[in-house]
Formats: C-alpha cells, structure tokens, sequence
C-alpha cells in the first residue's frame, strides 16, 4: 500500500488530495501508467508527466526512480513558492 | 528560524528581533515578498502546501545557505492559505559580518524557495481564477548558484 | 525618502512602515548595518560626515538606483555620531515589482554609499583607536555596476 | 576668499575641521601646494594625495581641476560609509 498525493491544479484535475493505492509498480512511471488506466481524469491529468513533478517520500525525485520501499508519493505541478 | 504559518506577521517586528543583541554581526539582509496587484484585478491568493515536505525543503535550503556563507544567523516565515492583495506572503533574513555573504545568502535563499519549496499559488481575480505558472526565469536563476559556487 | 540623522532607530519600524498599502510591489529587499565587535575590543564607534554633502551625495545615489531600477520606492538612513558596538549605523530599503530589481538596487546602493558617501568611521577601542581605513575590495565592487549595465 | 575644510585623519593632523583662506591657486593642485608651503603640519597632512580626495562645492573632483568660482574645497581620506 502506498499514499499518493496530488496537490495544486493536479488535485483540482482529479478531484481529490490523496488516495490509499494497492500496487505493484516498480517504478514512478509504472505507477502513473497505472493510474492513467484507471478513469479518463487520471488519463488527463497525467497527460504530460514533463510539466509535473514527483516527490518521493517528502524528497523531490524522477519519474523513472523505482518505488521500493517508498510509502508517499506526491505528484504537482512545478512549484512557485516565495 | 523557520515558521511555516496562515497566520500574518509583521516583517518590521521580525527584523527587530532578528539577530538582537549580538555583537559579531555587521550586516543584516531582508527581504519580503508582498502579494502583488499592480492591475487591481486580483481579489485573493491562495497559497497551497505540502505540509511535511515544505518544513524538509526549506531546512535543507537554509543548511546549504549556512554551508556556503559565513551566517550568525538564517530566518525564514513563510505563509500558506487566503492572502489579500498587499499583504505580506513570505520573508527571509540573513546576518553576516559582512555585506556581501548577507546579500549573496539572501539572494540564494529567494531563489531555492521560488523554484524548490512546495508551494502553489492560485490567484482568484474577480472575472478568472488561475494557478500561478511557474517561469522559466526562476528555474534558469538556480544556474547561478550551481555554475561558479560562491566564497 | 532620506534621513541623515545622529539619534538612533529601528529598522524593523522603518520596514513595517516602508511601502505600506501599496499593491504594486512584490518585493521589499532591506539591507541594515551594525556596529560589529566581533573580538570585543571595541568602545565606541564615531562616524564623522560631511554635512550638506552627505545629503547631496547620497540623493544622487539614489536617483542613480531609480533610473536603473523600476523602484516603487527607496528609502536609506543613516546615522553619524558615536554608537557603541551592536548599535544600527544605517539601513537601506528598496521595493519593487519583481526581485531581481529590489536586490540589485539594494546591493548597488550599499556599494556606493560604501565609497561614495561622505562617512569616516573611527573606532575607538581600549587600547587604541583608529580610522577605519577604506578597502580596496570595497572600490572594486563598484565596478560591478559601471562593466554590466544592469536591466 | 575660499572656504577650505578636512576631514577625518586628515582633520586631526592640521588641528582644524575648516578654514578660510585668501588663495590665487588655479587648481586643487596649486592649492594643496601653497598649504604644504605654509607649516609642518600641513605638508605632512599633504604628504601623499594619492590617499586622499577632494570635493569642489560638495561634489567629488580630481587634483587637476580648476578652482574658478569654487566657494568650498574639502580635503578627505576615502570614505568609509555603509
């Protein structure tokens, strides 16, 4: 099991902030592929994975980073803090 | 310091308390970010988090900063939640004894916090709503500090 | 706004108050200068100036800053007299629309009251006192700002 | 009849912050000449204008420049403000 989070207009795109996932996805790109599967708003949110960006654990990653051992995965747009 | 909040604060009271009462400082640099409405169209900002990871973004920002320069002393507010225009978003400090470390440093920080703390903001104005994009400028300025690395 | 004064202030009253209720600025940069004494040796420092060139040559900086800078506003103070260790001698301020202005306006405007504002400091210690002599690092920062025209 | 004033070191070694003096100097240069030739204290203070600067009516000159209609000269060592 495995808690994703989506934040900002990627959040507002699938309409929710975080889900419990079953998975077997070795790698960051696995797990999108799955979710793109899944329902036709997951399909377009993750449209185009070279505007968004993962975060493993809380630490910013790479979508081909594998998932081993990772509990939290975050995915959102690039950030804008400041 | 760091202190992740929705609540306001008052840069001036913090830059008060900021580095009081030491000796071995020479140079104390600011700076605040302020919600900008230069065309009056903007009724609210809303700033976005991700709670946990904000707090381990920032610190590791702040440890580099105190890697790079000599600093007596590294402050960093910064805000989430409803914001009106004029108010007050985020700040950071810097204290050094000398002038260019406090600057540098500072400048450092603004940079990392733009582009690599997990923040979103979404302007609602009051005909459309957007998420602020991120600029190619904020992510081309982190080069600076990554091509000749600073004294 | 410019204030070349003896009595002492505090720079976080001068920030919270700088730029207030302005929606065109998103950025306010401070820079405040301390009395250091990092060996604790020092007793007072005295800062001599030369009154009316003081104010006219600090004027013209700031003018300079404008025109280089899009500034919505630029404040600098600064004290002569005697201050004892970790007493603030001066503060500079700038705000603007975007970052990279407020900070250069802010680093260049300390770059020239450096080494072209009419200031001597002295340092008066236990055992000796001395003329704080003017650093050659100090008139080549200058340089900075007259090879690279800024935006 | 021009005003003449110093600052700083330089202050302390002539033992006055400001004088007014009668002079036919043509530029910053003849003038510094015509102090030195007055008292000790002056030539000493006057030893080396390379670490010193000047300022015509408040605003910063060279050595060479004329003193035509100049009301107020003022000697100094390099500032040290900020």
């Amino acid at each position: 099991m495995i808690d994703v989070l989506y934040f900002a207009w990627l959040r507002e795109r699938i309409g929710l902030g975080r889900e419990r996932i079953s998975t077997q996805a070795a790698t960051v790109n696995d797990l999108v592929d799955e979710l793109r599967a899944r329902e036709e708003r997951y399909a377009l949110a993750f449209e185009d994975t070279s505007s968004l960006r993962v975060a493993l654990d809380q630490e910013l990653s790479d979508f081909d980073a594998p998932l081993d051992g990772v509990r939290e995965v975050a995915f959102f747009p690039p950030m804008t803090g400041g | 310091m760091l202190r992740v909040q929705s609540d306001s604060f008052d840069p001036g009271k913090e830059l008060s308390a900021f580095a009081k009462g030491r000796h071995d400082i020479g140079a104390i640099v600011s700076f605040t970010g302020v919600v900008r409405d230069t065309d009056k169209t903007l009724k609210t900002m809303e700033i976005e988090h991700y709670p946990g990871m904000t707090e381990r973004a920032i610190s590791k920002i702040m440890d580099e900063a105190r890697t790079r320069w000599n600093l007596a002393d590294v402050l960093v507010i910064h805000r989430h939640g409803a914001l009106q225009p004029g108010e007050v978003i985020m700040m950071v400090a810097t204290a050094s004894a000398h002038r260019a470390a406090a600057f540098e440093a500072a400048d450092f920080l603004m940079d990392y916090l733009k582009s690599r703390a997990p923040f979103w903001k979404k302007e609602i104005g009051a005909n459309e709503t957007a998420w602020v994009a991120a600029k190619d400028e904020d992510e081309a300025a982190l080069d600076r500090w990554t091509s000749s690395p600073p004294d």
